[in-house]
C-alpha cells in the first residue's frame, strides 16, 4: 500500500513543488533543477519506448502466427521495424576518406578531388578550414559502401596521394550524408510523412464542402471569417477587389484589407480568449494534480 | 570600432565599485554590477573615454587567474558572461594608433552567484499564490457544503449517450488520447478522461480500443482503464491489449488509427487530449464511417476542424474542467468553481486597467509587464 | 546519378503514390505504406531517442571519456569496471574509457538510470508497481512544468496585452481597441461555469461565442492556406521525379498502381456477382 | 433542379478529392503567373533584415522537419540568399533533428552551388542539440559549453567564425525558422526578449494566428506567413536587384490561389444544396 501508493503520491508532490520552486530560486539546487529534471523525462520516455516496441511486435507478431485477416501486411510493420534498427545500430555505411599527403604532383590531386566532391571555383572554401595536413583532411564525401570508397581512394593513390578510409562515428551516422540511417531518413520516412500530410489538403476540402453550412449565427460567423481570410491572403483575392479605389472610403471593403482588420482584432480577441481558458485550464489542473486532490492517474486503490 | 550602440537596459541594483586609473589624461572607470537572478551575468559600464576608442577588454576569474581577452565586446555598456561563486575582476585598455595601451583600468573584484528568490518574478508568484489559494478555499468550502452549481457541458452528456449507442449497435469504442507524451497536461487530462470513459464501457460491457503514440501514455493508460473495470467490477473484462501503442510518430500514428477506424468501424470515437495536424484526418476519418464523435483539445489550432467535423467538442477551458466534471467528486467540482474566480478576479483586472490606461495611468498596466 | 538516388526516387514515387491511392479507396497498396509506416516510424524513433538521449545524455553523464583510468580510485574504480561490461559487449558503441563527448559526469543521473528501468519494471508482473514510481515523476514534473510557463505567457502576459485605452489615441484605435477588450471578456465569459448561462450572462457569454468563431474562422482560413502548400509540395517532388532522370519513375509507377487497383476492383465484383 | 442540387449534397466525396488533385497540379504544370503583392507583415520581416549590418553575425535556426517542408524551406533558401548578399555571416542552429537535413540542404544550394562560400568562415552549422528550449537558455549564457563541436564534429574553438563567440548576445540578429515546437515562441521567450536582440521569423500558415501576438507588440520583426509569405519574399529579392528569379513558393502561388478559390466554391454549392434541402423540408 505504501509503496504502491503513498509513495507515488508523494513523489508527484515533490516534484512537482520543487520544479515549481524552480522558477522561483535560481540558488541551487533549485536552479538547474528544470534542465536536468526535463532531460530525465527524455530519458525515462526513452526507455519506455522498449515497452511501446515490444507491445507493437507482439500485436503484430500474434496477427502473423495466427494468419488473422491482413496478416501479410503485419510482416510488412515488422521488417520495417528491424530494417530500421538495423541501420540505426548496425549498419551505419558513411565511408569517407581522410587525406594524409599530396604526393608530388598537388594540382592533380586538387583536381581529382574537386571533380569527384563537385566543387567550384575554390577548393579549399570547401575543403573546411584546412586543417594541418599532419591531422589529415577529412574529404567531406561519403559513400553508403567500403567499396565506393576505396574506389575513389585508388584514384587520388593513381596521382600519387595518400588517403585511408574510414567510416561515420555511431551517434553522428544519423545524421551524416549517405549512412544507410539517412537513406531510410530521405527517401521513406520522409515520403511518407509528407505524404501523409498533404492527404491533409484534400480532407480540408471535403471537410468544408461538407461541414461549412450556414446553419445558425455561429456557424456563418466561423464560415464568412474563414472565406475572407483565404481569399484576402492569395494574390487572387488581391485581384478580385482591385476596382475598389485604394484611398476611398470604401477601400475597407478590398478583401486583403478586411482579412487583415479581420486577422488583427475580432480573431485575435476571440484567440485570446481561448489562450486565457486553456492557461487557468492547465494551471488548474497540474494543481489539482500536484496537490493530490487528482489522482486518478495512478488507479484509486 | 564600431559605433553602432546597443544600449542595455539599466539596471536597478547597481553596486559602485571604485576604480582607478593609470593614465593622467584619461579618466576611464569600469563598472560592474550583476544583471540576473541567476547570477553569471555582469553588466559593464565604461565611463570616460567613448566607444570610437581602440578598447578592449580582459576579465580574471580568481584570484590568480590569467587575463582573457573578451571578444566583440563593442560598446561602452555591455553584459559579460563570468562564472557563479568565483571572484572576477574586469580590466579596460585604450590602445592608440600604434596599439600602445595609453590608458588602463581594473574594476573592483566581484562575485556573482545565483539568489534565493527572482524578484523578477514577484508577480506572478503573487498570482500562482492567489490562484492556489483560492482554489483550496473553494475545495475546502465544498467539502462542507456538497451541492456546488455548475452549468451543464453539452459534449459532457454526450458522453454516456456515446458508450450506450455503441453498445447496441454491437460496435467498439475508440478513444484516442491524443500524440503528445504525459508530459503535456492535456495528456494527463485526457487520460484522467479515459479512466471515466472506461467506467462506462466497463458497465455497458463494450469493446474498448486505445491506440496510443507514446509507450508512457500507454502504461498510464493500462493503469487508469484496469482501475476502471475493477471498481466497476468487471476485472473479467478488462485486458492489457486495450491500451497498445502504435508509433511515436505523428502521421504513422495517424495513419494507424485512420486503418483501425475502417477495418473496425467504432461506433463511438473519443478524442481527448492534444493533437496537432493528424487531428483533421483522424475527424474526418471517423465522419466518414459515421461514429459519434466526442472531442476535447486545449490545441488551438485544431479546434476548428474538431468543430465542423465532430458531433461535440470541448473547447479549451471545458476540456481540462471535463476530467473534473465527470469525477463527480465535491473537491475536483471546489477547484473549478475555485478557478471561475480566477477568471472573475482577471475579467475585473481587465477592465479596471483599460479604465486606468484610458485616464493616461500607465502604472496599472506595468504591473502586468513580465520580462 | 548513383544507385543510391535513382532507388530512392523510385521509393519516395511508390510511397507517394501509395499513400495518395488512400483517397480512392482503402486498398493493398495503402495498407502497405501504412504499415511500413508504422514499423519504421516506431523504430526510427527509438534509434533518434537512443542516440540523442540515452547515449550522449545518460551514458555520456555517468561514464563521461576519461584520459586516465589508472588514476581512478574508490567509487568510481568500481565504476568504469561496469562500463567496460559494456565495452566488451560492443565495442564500438561504447569506446574505451568512456563515451565521447562534452558531458562531465553527475552521477544523480543514476536515479533517472532507475526510473527508467522502473518503467520496464512493468514486464514483470511482481514489481510492475514500481512503474508508477517512473509515471509519478512524469507526472509531477509535467503539471510543475507547465504551470509557470501557462500562467506567464497564457495569462498574465494576455492580461496585459488586453488593457488598452479607450480613448486618446484617436477614433479607429479606440474602435479596434474595444473590439480586442470586448472579445477578450466576453469570449472568457463563456468558459465561466459556475452561474447558468441564461439572461444578461446568456447574451455575453453569447456575444463570446462570436468572437470565438471568428477565430475559428481564421484559423480555419490559415489551416487549408497550409495544407494546400503542403500538397502542392508533394506535387512538385512527383513532378520533379517523372523526368527522364529518375526513369519516368511516377508515370511508370502510376501506370501500374492504376492497374492493379482496376484489375483488384474487376476482381471483386466478379466475386460478389458469383 | 432542385433535385439536382440536394443531391449535391451526398456527392462522393472522391470527386471532391479528384477536382483538388486536378486544380492544383495543372497550374504547377502550365503556370499563369498571377502578380504577387507583397503584404506588409512580409516587407517588415524583408526590411528588417536588410538593415542588419553587414558585420553583424545572423543566427538561422532550422526547426521545422520534412513534413512541412514545401512551406518553410523556400523562406530559408529566400533569407539565406538575401542575407548572403548582404554580406552577413550566417550561423545556423537547429532544435529539430530533423532540421539539420533542411539546413543541409538548404546550404549546400546556396552557400555552395550560388555563392560558394568558405565554410566556417563565412557561416557555420552547428547542428542539432536535444533539449528545446533549454538549447536556447542555454546559448544565452555560453554558445561554448552548448555546441562543443558543430554538424561536421569539428571543434568549435577551431571554427574561425565561431572564435570569440561568447554567447546568443554576440549575434545581431535572429531568424528563426519555424514549423511548431519549439520554434519562434521560444526564440522569442528565451532569446530576443530577454537579450533584446532584434529578430523575425517565418512560420506555417497554421502557426501565425499563435505568433501573431508577438509580432504585434514589436517582439518580432514583421513575420513570413506560409508558403503566400514565402512567395511574397521571394518577390521582394527580385524588387530589390537582390536574386534574379522567384523561387519554388513564388510558382505556386497560381496553384494555391486557384486551389483557394475552387473551395471557396464548394462551400457556396455546399450551402446551396444545404438551403435547397431545407426549404423542401419546410414545404412539407
Amino acid at each position: 500500500m505504501i509503496l504502491k501508493r503513498y509513495i507515488p503520491l508523494a513523489i508527484v508532490f515533490i516534484v512537482g513543488m520543487t520544479m515549481l520552486a524552480s522558477w522561483f530560486i535560481p540558488h541551487a539546487p533549485f536552479g538547474a533543477f528544470e534542465i536536468h529534471a526535463t532531460q530525465w523525462f527524455d530519458i525515462i520516455a526513452s526507455f519506455a519506448m522498449i515497452l511501446g516496441a515490444l507491445n507493437l511486435l507482439k500485436v503484430h507478431s500474434l496477427k502473423l502466427i495466427h494468419k488473422k485477416l491482413n496478416w501479410q501486411y503485419s510482416l510488412i510493420a515488422i521488417l520495417g521495424f528491424f530494417l530500421t534498427l538495423t541501420f540505426g545500430f548496425i549498419m551505419k555505411g558513411g565511408h569517407y576518406l581522410v587525406l594524409t599527403d599530396v604526393g608530388n604532383t598537388p594540382d592533380a590531386v586538387v583536381q581529382e578531388i574537386s571533380t569527384e566532391l563537385q566543387l567550384k571555383n575554390n577548393v579549399a572554401n570547401n575543403l573546411y578550414i584546412t586543417p594541418k595536413i599532419e591531422e589529415g583532411i577529412e574529404l567531406k564525401k561519403y559513400y553508403y559502401t567500403q567499396n565506393s570508397a576505396i574506389d575513389f581512394k585508388n584514384r587520388l593513390e593513381n596521382v600519387g596521394a595518400i588517403a585511408e578510409v574510414k567510416e561515420v562515428v555511431w551517434g553522428s551516422h544519423l545524421q551524416a550524408d549517405n549512412t544507410f540511417f539517412s537513406w531510410l531518413f530521405r527517401n521513406i520516412f520522409t515520403s511518407l510523412s509528407a505524404t501523409m500530410f498533404a492527404l491533409l489538403a484534400f480532407f480540408v476540402a471535403s471537410a468544408s464542402y461538407r461541414a461549412f453550412k450556414v446553419r445558425n449565427m455561429e456557424a456563418t460567423i466561423l464560415l464568412v471569417a474563414g472565406v475572407i481570410i483565404m481569399i484576402g491572403r492569395v494574390p487572387l483575392g488581391v485581384f478580385i477587389t482591385n476596382w475598389i479605389p485604394k484611398d476611398s472610403f470604401f477601400s475597407f471593403l478590398r478583401l486583403e484589407i478586411l482579412q487583415e482588420w479581420i486577422y488583427q482584432f475580432p480573431n485575435a480577441a476571440g484567440a485570446r480568449a481561448i489562450m486565457i481558458g486553456i492557461g487557468l485550464g492547465i494551471v488548474g489542473t497540474s494543481l489539482r494534480v500536484i496537490l493530490g486532490i487528482e489522482k486518478s492517474f495512478l488507479g484509486e486503490k | 570600432m564600431k559605433k553602432r550602440v546597443i544600449w542595455l537596459k539599466a539596471v536597478l541594483f547597481s553596486i559602485f565599485i571604485f576604480s582607478f586609473a593609470i593614465s593622467a589624461e584619461l579618466n576611464i572607470d569600469v563598472k560592474v554590477d550583476e544583471a540576473e537572478a541567476e547570477g553569471q551575468l555582469l553588466n559593464m559600464t565604461i565611463t570616460g573615454t567613448d566607444a570610437d576608442a581602440d578598447f578592449k577588454v580582459f576579465k580574471k576569474l580568481g584570484d590568480d587567474g590569467e587575463w582573457i581577452e573578451l571578444k566583440n565586446i563593442e560598446n561602452l555598456k555591455s553584459k559579460v558572461y563570468v562564472e557563479n561563486d568565483i571572484s572576477t575582476v574586469l580590466k579596460v585598455s585604450i590602445y592608440d594608433d600604434e596599439g600602445q595601451v595609453i590608458s588602463e583600468a581594473i574594476s573592483e573584484s566581484f562575485t556573482t552567484s545565483a539568489k534565493w528568490f527572482n524578484t523578477s518574478r514577484t508577480i506572478r508568484f503573487i498570482f500562482l499564490l492567489v490562484t492556489a489559494g483560492l482554489v483550496l478555499f473553494y475545495i475546502s468550502r465544498a467539502k462542507k457544503k456538497k451541492n456546488i452549481y455548475l452549468r451543464p457541458i453539452a459534449g459532457l452528456k454526450a458522453f454516456e449517450e456515446a458508450v450506450g449507442r455503441a453498445t447496441e449497435m454491437g460496435k467498439s469504442v475508440l478513444f484516442v488520447p491524443g500524440i503528445m507524451d504525459l508530459d503535456q497536461v492535456e495528456t494527463i487530462s485526457g487520460v484522467i478522461i479515459l479512466g471515466h470513459v472506461a467506467k462506462m464501457t466497463a458497465r455497458y460491457e463494450t469493446e474498448l480500443n486505445v491506440p496510443v503514440a507514446r509507450s508512457i501514455v500507454m502504461e498510464a493508460g493500462r493503469e487508469i482503464v484496469r482501475e476502471a473495470y475493477m471498481s466497476e467490477g468487471r476485472p473479467d473484462q478488462f485486458n492489457t491489449d486495450m491500451v497498445h501503442y502504435l508509433t511515436d510518430d505523428q502521421f504513422a500514428y495517424a495513419a494507424g488509427v485512420n486503418g483501425i477506424m475502417l477495418r473496425e468501424k467504432p461506433a463511438a470515437v473519443f478524442m481527448q487530449g492534444k493533437f496537432f495536424a493528424e487531428s483533421l484526418i483522424l475527424a474526418e476519418t471517423g465522419n466518414s464511417i459515421g461514429a459519434i464523435q466526442i472531442a476535447g483539445t486545449g490545441s488551438q489550432a485544431q479546434l476548428p476542424f474538431f468543430i465542423t467535423a465532430c458531433d461535440y467538442t470541448l473547447i479549451g477551458e471545458e476540456f481540462f474542467a471535463a476530467s473534473a466534471y465527470l469525477g463527480e467528486d465535491p473537491k475536483l467540482l471546489g477547484s473549478i468553481k475555485g478557478q471561475d474566480m480566477v477568471k472573475a478576479g482577471i475579467m475585473i483586472i481587465i477592465m479596471l486597467g483599460v479604465i486606468f490606461e484610458s485616464f493616461g495611468a500607465e502604472f496599472f498596466k506595468k504591473i502586468f509587464e513580465i520580462g | 546519378m548513383s544507385f543510391g538516388n535513382i532507388l530512392g526516387a523510385w521509393v519516395t514515387v511508390f510511397l507517394t503514390l501509395a499513400i495518395l491511392s488512400y483517397l480512392y479507396k482503402d486498398n493493398p497498396f495503402y495498407k502497405i505504406a501504412e504499415h511500413l509506416y508504422v514499423g519504421v516510424s516506431a523504430a526510427y524513433w527509438g534509434t533518434i531517442a537512443f542516440w540523442n538521449q540515452v547515449w550522449p545524455n545518460l551514458f555520456g553523464r555517468l561514464w563521461p571519456h576519461i584520459d586516465n583510468p589508472e588514476s581512478l580510485n574508490g567509487f568510481n574504480k568500481f565504476w568504469y569496471k561496469l562500463y567496460n561490461g559494456f565495452h566488451w559487449l560492443n565495442g564500438s558503441m561504447f569506446p574505451e574509457n568512456g563515451i565521447p563527448g562534452d558531458q562531465t559526469q553527475n552521477l544523480w543521473y543514476i536515479v533517472a538510470l532507475f526510473l527508467g528501468l522502473f518503467m520496464l519494471a512493468r514486464l514483470i508482473p511482481s514489481i510492475n508497481w514500481l512503474g508508477r514510481w517512473s509515471l509519478a515523476y512524469v507526472v509531477g514534473m509535467a503539471a510543475g512544468l507547465r504551470i509557470f510557463g501557462f500562467m506567464s505567457s497564457n495569462v498574465i502576459a494576455q492580461i496585459h496585452g488586453s488593457i488598452l485605452p479607450l480613448w486618446g489615441h484617436g477614433l479607429g484605435s479606440a474602435l479596434n481597441n474595444l473590439v480586442l477588450i470586448v472579445g477578450t471578456v466576453s469570449g472568457l465569459f463563456f468558459f465561466f461555469f459556475s452561474v447558468e448561462h441564461k439572461g444578461i450572462f446568456g447574451k455575453i457569454s453569447r456575444v463570446g461565442i462570436y468572437f470565438l468563431m471568428i477565430s475559428f474562422g481564421a484559423s480555419f482560413g490559415f489551416a487549408i492556406m497550409g495544407r494546400i502548400s503542403l500538397l502542392i509540395g508533394r506535387f512538385n517532388k512527383l513532378i520533379e521525379y517523372s523526368s527522364s532522370q529518375y526513369g519516368y519513375a511516377t508515370f511508370i509507377l502510376l501506370a501500374v498502381m492504376v492497374i492493379t487497383l482496376l484489375v483488384l476492383n474487376i476482381g471483386k465484383k466478379e466475386e460478389e456477382v458469383e | 433542379m432542385s433535385k439536382f442540387l440536394e443531391n449535391l449534397d451526398k456527392i462522393d466525396r472522391r470527386y471532391i478529392f479528384l477536382i483538388i488533385a486536378i486544380v492544383v497540379m495543372l497550374p504547377l504544370i502550365f503556370p499563369l503567373g498571377l502578380p504577387v503583392e507583397p503584404t506588409n507583415l512580409t516587407i517588415d520581416a524583408f526590411d528588417a533584415v536588410n538593415k542588419i549590418p553587414k558585420d553583424d553575425k545572423v543566427l538561422v535556426s532550422f526547426d521545422y522537419g520534412p513534413s512541412t517542408k514545401p512551406e518553410i524551406h523556400p523562406m530559408a533558401i529566400a533569407v539565406l540568399r538575401h542575407l548572403f548578399t548582404n554580406g552577413n555571416r550566417v550561423i545556423i542552429t537547429c532544435l529539430w533533428p530533423d532540421g539539420l537535413f533542411m539546413a543541409r540542404d538548404a546550404l549546400e544550394q546556396v552557400a555552395h552551388k550560388e555563392f560558394d562560400l568558405k565554410y566556417g568562415v563565412d557561416y557555420v552549422n552547428l547542428g542539432y542539440r536535444p533539449g528545446n528550449e533549454a538549447v536556447i537558455k542555454g546559448i544565452t549564457r555560453s554558445f561554448p559549453a552548448n555546441f562543443t563541436v558543430d554538424s561536421k564534429g569539428t571543434e568549435i574553438k577551431k571554427i574561425p567564425l565561431m572564435d570569440g563567440m561568447q554567447s546568443l548576445k554576440d549575434v545581431g540578429f535572429i531568424f528563426s525558422l519555424s514549423a511548431g515546437y519549439p520554434g519562434s515562441k521560444e526564440w522569442v521567450q528565451y532569446a530576443s526578449d530577454p537579450l533584446k536582440i532584434t529578430s523575425s521569423t517565418g512560420v506555417t500558415s497554421i502557426q501565425v494566428n499563435e505568433i501573431l501576438p508577438f509580432v504585434k507588440s514589436e517582439q518580432l520583426n514583421g513575420i513570413v506567413a506560409g508558403m503566400p509569405g514565402a512567395a511574397e519574399y521571394e518577390q521582394l529579392l527580385v524588387k530589390n536587384g537582390i536574386h534574379p528569379t522567384i523561387g519554388t513558393a513564388g510558382k505556386s502561388m497560381d496553384a494555391q490561389s486557384i486551389a483557394h478559390l475552387v473551395i471557396v466554391l464548394f462551400i457556396i454549392i455546399g450551402n446551396i444544396s444545404y438551403f435547397a434541402k431545407r426549404k423542401k423540408e419546410k414545404k412539407y
